[in-house]
């Protein structure tokens, strides 16, 4: 039995941390919280010097070779310190967007590029409050041309690139969309978490190509959470054990009633609670990153129970990590508030529990079929 | 068993509606389910006009005793609270001059009585609480902020902390610890002071819900006179238990959104083309907060039948703050979670935007005033007398016992 | 505000607890449980001779005359004590579908015998797992001859009589079978709880009358759920409240690692949240017996509520029951056993939660709309 | 990060493999999910017969040091124990002397071990383990069971219970309190003795499930030759903790029914026409239970990985009960939901009756070896590193504790 990271990848999670402590501190994330800057450029460019935006790219692609367990170790620090920064857009999305699409030219311009941290990408789906289904899709793609709105897309404001989901002719299709070009707007938008960056994009007949082959954008649309809802709980995954560790150090040391308030079983058995939703996430996690790494069949219900249970964990771990501070911990001073707003960021990123749970019961009737 | 007024409350209540349909449309404001921000000076004109006004008409602080300008009658007060609810009135910031007022009443000369009461009840004067601190929250009576006697003077050194409205108020009761080498709860002594005097400062303590309702509180060398003390030397603690005892009384509203609010917005979104409402797993969830929004609701009403025939309510206030807390915050997740997406954004319309406005303040809600742990034994101390937690810091001096000295 | 039971309603819940603490402690409900008789002959004929089963008839038809919030009061009382009598499929059921009827011929021939406790009544609906809806009742009503099998009846096994759902060329009505004559066969069959017999019915072109007029059944039967849910409710509050008071009390006496269990916030804290959720159910139930004696167009929504929220504080009240009371909580010779096994009859008797939290939200939809 | 076992656990396991499919079919019983009754002399019988089998070849207790008959290995005795699942095999009697074997080997004598290892080893001797008692469960240190001695011979008085297979033990390790006027921990002493001696008297305790694996046994003037003590007079305590390091061992297997059975019963049943699995409401319960067995099963494999490469596992077994145990109270409860009025009957298919069954079962089982409580304790404190809580029994004698009297 071998269910565990490998001696390489526990070297390369330490040194992740190591750099994360040093380079990406409470202050960074406030900074970018309170600040102008859509992001921290300073911690991005030593992210990509690290390599880590090319961690899971062929070799081909100015890829470095190692492997989506690897990716999902990295993902896993930058989520312990809520690193702000369009990692997840660029790397589980529009990176993974072009491998699934089988463009290879396009794969040639935007990879290379994307391995040395020169640009942003993203993924464009929302376009109102509910889910998308592939029958309301208003973005038009026709003759080259792409018209609609997009909301809620995560660095659509400094992204160079989109691919986007748009109905066609043939229809739901992906196409590619050079933000930096005409018939594009872009409105930076306040979300619950302000230290990553969103807008909503609004296409006036903006010049786009088809990406993936045409009416093949639901399939790889599907194809794609799957695979970055591996990585999303990952970050989730992370930012749940510090949440913990938080909580469980101020419990610690907070005295209260002559006692360290991590005395009472109200507070203990809470925290142990906090533990046991870390350690399920963790398990259901891991056997996704096998899932990923090996493109298993069992991808959809791996991605899914890891999606589910870490969205879970993260969101009571960085409540009850807020409640155990009490007051203090309420207050924007403190640095409670980084995990309580990212928790829910990255459990709607990808759409919320009750869509991921019906994808999960939909994986396991067709596992149970079989 | 009905909802029926008897015939003194439905007569008073009568009083109340006329008195108020004639004067509060003046003051009412655009209601809103949600307060985003502070408020501006306006306001507090407004609240102290509209409180004076209420103090001459006998509807100002209606629990206090008659010769103090109130009516002696909690149902009364009750039912006031409900009418005056129908408007959307300047905020209320007299809150703590309700709670102080009978304190005064019981530990005050008759003299400070004369000068203090009167122009607390028309709201002339703002009083605030300065009870918590940054190390004593919960365990109230681990408080630290110092008192020496010099001559017929106390020096205060120290800091508190959630303390609503200090930036405005003129007067402030205040708890300190005269005696540090006492066992905790005997080393404390109980003021009333100039919240202008030298030495005090304010700020506004910013919250993650972006509200800044709270203060600390520092207080450096502040000077009060022995004869500003209320309660004896060392009594500080039962001082304390007069206070909050009047405090208790506020039972909470309920907090939207609720189920009520979901139920809106399910009607409107879709989910695989069809409305959200036909989704079982939502109409579970709403099924699961409406059993708690109407027990919470028809529990307020027994409470106010207790009252109605004179009786003390139990620990129905606790039970509600415990439950609408948590249900603000799974509510406003979920709402989120409905959303989708769109549910991260912030500015868009109050429908939508309520769910993570209420995500954001319930943590808040959990905490400020009792947190859900010290309700938790709160009802299993008072009402089903389960014993108290082991207590390692009742007899120690208070110097001595484990974090105190952080 | 009068939201409360009035004075002489108080007296009668006392002089019930009293008389039930005397006359039906654990000790007569095991021997229910471990004996052949189908409930305890001498506290059934005792109730009847209190009056009870006539609490909220008519006058005309030996009622007693007082209303449905004094039979709210009875059941508590019996819900307390788990009473082994067929109380609920006489007065809740059977009684009150005649009511509903209007059928004032086979109300002047029962409803004397019910208020005397003379006879047993009951209902039968169900026919096979999962929930009956109108187009999959097998139960064929013809002729005045009724086939088909009805299963989990409460009291089937001594019941004089029944009211049975049934198809008919008109659509679902109602039937009124006399249960000891012949094409009757009735078997009785053990269930989770012992100490409330139950039968399966097999009807072999029984003799049999329509009830209520034809095609009305359905509706009828929706009707007389929301009635009976009420008072099931007040039987889960009773067994709710017993339930946490056992709890407690050995909570206080039960010592370990030196100290009384109920000073560890583990224990008193889950007592608190019982106490909560009983008090919650408790309002519910209150505006319900408000409903159901005024038939206020709130009742659906009043006893749906009430029914959800005192299934549900039944529960967690008994199964933490056992818990707080350890391995000795879950022997034989404890008597948490009844509370476990009753909370779950009675959760089942009328459909369960996922059924009834259903038609709580179909009845807010119908209030949010008016 | 893969599934395989690494070079020595492929060939242990070929090897097992190969063994099993010789000998084991001869044994295998047809397989159930669900245990309704107690077991008859003849499934004693085979499983005496099959333990001998296995010690024969090396399987019976590979956890123990090679010296004892074992293979000093934690690993390969995971791998048998899966291989060995894959068969329905009588069931296993011998599990306290897996436990009661390391506690003789660190205090009994030479001879002692001779004489009573070899035959425990191969199932011709059952032991049992008396150390729970009615007033002593989760805080086993809290026995009141009196040993007192008299010349070289102790004579035992007390009450144990939930004690497995007492009926048909031959021999017992027992804790006993040897001087109450001592400190709770420091009062006690540790035996072994023969179940068969005069004033042993054992009652199976029927539980609430219908089960009656657990027994009563009462000792009354029991005579232990002081020989037969484990440990020093006062050691009792730290004996018990290397017998209980031992059982805690053994991670618990997921129970059934499961999120599986769930989806199975929802594909069959129907509601309002349309097959149950479309439900939403019951589509999100699924999923729920869903991560969590998936997660026990692949934090299982991961404590694997760990033996795997010679390191400790954590307080995985803590878990793995914690979420188990009330996961099957819940799943039971609401299979009978699903079922509808027809979930309160007993005798019905196996894959209905499944549900029931399930929820009568899981009180105990949130019991038994560990309360839910007791586990959150295990893992606030031993993984977390929390404090414990506040003990008031460690230092005065244990005659003096309140409450140890009754």
């Amino acid at each position: 039995m071998n269910f565990d990271f490998s001696e390489e990848q526990k070297e390369l999670r330490d040194h992740a941390r190591r750099y994360l402590k040093d380079r990406c501190p409470w202050t960074v994330v406030r900074g970018v919280l309170e600040g102008a800057a859509p992001y921290s450029g300073d911690l991005w460019a030593g992210v990509a010097e690290n390599g880590w935006t090319a961690t899971a790219l062929p070799e081909a692609y100015g890829g470095i070779g190692l492997g989506y367990v690897d990716l999902c170790v990295i993902a896993e620090e930058l989520g312990r310190v809520t690193a702000p920064i369009p990692f997840s857009s660029t790397v589980y999305l529009a990176a993974e967007a072009l491998l699934l699409s089988g463009d290879e030219a396009n794969q040639s311009d935007y990879l290379p590029k994307i391995a040395a941290g020169e640009i942003i990408g993203t993924f464009a789906l929302a376009e109102g409050a509910g889910a998308l289904t592939m029958d309301n899709i208003q973005t038009q793609f026709a003759n080259n041309r792409l018209t609609g709105t997009k909301i809620a897309v995560p660095d659509g404001d400094t992204a160079t690139f989109a691919v986007v989901l748009a109905q066609s002719s043939r229809g739901p299709s992906w196409v590619l969309v050079d933000l930096t070009k005409g018939g594009v707007t872009r409105e930076a938008v306040k979300t619950v978490d302000p230290t990553r960056s969103h807008a909503k994009l609004t296409f006036d007949g903006a010049q786009a190509e088809p990406l993936g082959g045409p009416g093949k954008g639901w399939e790889l649309t599907q194809c794609l959470f799957d695979r970055a809802a591996v990585l999303f709980a990952f970050e989730q995954l992370g930012g749940a054990t510090s949440a913990m560790e938080m909580a469980r150090n101020y419990a610690i040391e907070r005295y209260a009633f002559g006692r360290a308030i991590g005395s009472f079983q109200a507070i203990k058995h809470r925290l142990a609670d906090m533990f046991v939703k870390n350690e399920l996430a963790r398990s259901n996690c891991y056997f996704a990153a096998w899932a990923l790494s090996t493109n298993a069949p069992e991808l959809p219900l791996a991605a899914a129970s890891a999606r589910v249970a870490a969205s879970d964990a993260y969101h009571f771990a960085s409540k009850e990590n807020i409640q155990i501070h009490g007051g203090m911990g309420f207050t924007w001073e403190a640095d409670c508030q980084f995990h309580y707003r990212r928790s829910r960021l990255l459990g709607l990123n990808l759409g919320g529990a009750p869509e991921w749970k019906d994808r999960l019961v939909t994986a396991l009737e067709k596992g149970a079929a079989a | 068993m009905d909802f029926n007024d008897n015939p003194q409350e439905a007569a008073f209540r009568a009083e109340v509606k006329s008195w108020l349909a004639k004067h509060a449309p003046k003051f009412a404001q655009k209601g809103s389910n949600v307060r985003r921000e502070g408020e501006g000076e306006e306001d507090v004109a407004a609240a102290k006009e509209w409180q004076a006004l209420k103090a001459d008409a006998g509807y100002a602080f209606i629990q206090w005793p008659k010769e103090y300008g109130g009516r002696g009658s909690a149902m009364q007060s009750v039912v006031y609270a409900q009418e005056e609810a129908k408007y959307s009135l300047p905020r209320n910031y007299f809150i703590i001059g309700a709670f102080a007022g009978p304190t005064l009443m019981s530990y005050a000369t008759d003299e400070q009585k004369s000068r203090f009461i009167p122009p607390m009840l028309r709201g002339e004067e703002v009083w605030c609480q300065l009870f918590s601190e940054p190390g004593a929250g919960s365990d109230l009576a681990g408080i630290r902020t110092r008192a020496e006697l010099e001559g017929d003077t106390w020096v205060v050194n120290g800091q508190k902390v959630w303390t609503s409205f200090a930036y405005m108020a003129e007067w402030a009761i205040l708890v300190t610890r005269h005696d540090p080498t006492l066992p905790k709860h005997m080393g404390l002594t109980y003021f009333y002071f100039d919240m202008r005097s030298p030495g005090v400062e304010v700020t506004r303590i910013k919250q993650v819900s972006g509200g800044s309702d709270f203060c600390e509180v520092f207080l450096n060398d502040v000077r009060i006179p022995d004869s500003q003390r209320l309660g004896r030397v060392g009594d500080g603690w039962s001082v304390c238990l007069t206070t909050l005892m009047n405090e208790r009384f506020n039972a909470g509203d309920a907090y939207r959104p609720d189920a009520n609010e979901l139920v809106t917005l399910a009607k409107r979104l879709k989910i695989d083309g069809k409305p959200a409402i036909q989704n079982a797993a939502i109409r579970e969830r709403i099924a699961e907060w409406h059993i708690q929004s109407a027990g919470a609701k028809f529990t307020k009403f027994r409470t106010l039948t207790a009252l109605s025939r004179g009786q003390t309510p139990g620990a129905e206030a606790s039970i509600l703050k415990l439950i609408n807390a948590s249900k603000l915050q799974d509510v406003g997740a979920f709402g989120m979670d409905l959303l989708g997406m769109a549910g991260i954004l912030t500015d868009v319309d109050e429908e939508d935007a309520q769910f993570l406005l209420a995500y954001m303040a319930a943590p808040g809600a959990r905490i400020a005033g009792g947190t859900d742990e010290i309700l938790r034994n709160i009802i299993a101390e008072r009402v089903l007398s389960l014993p108290s937690d082991i207590r390692v810091d009742k007899e120690l001096p208070f110097n001595k016992l484990a974090g105190s000295a952080k």
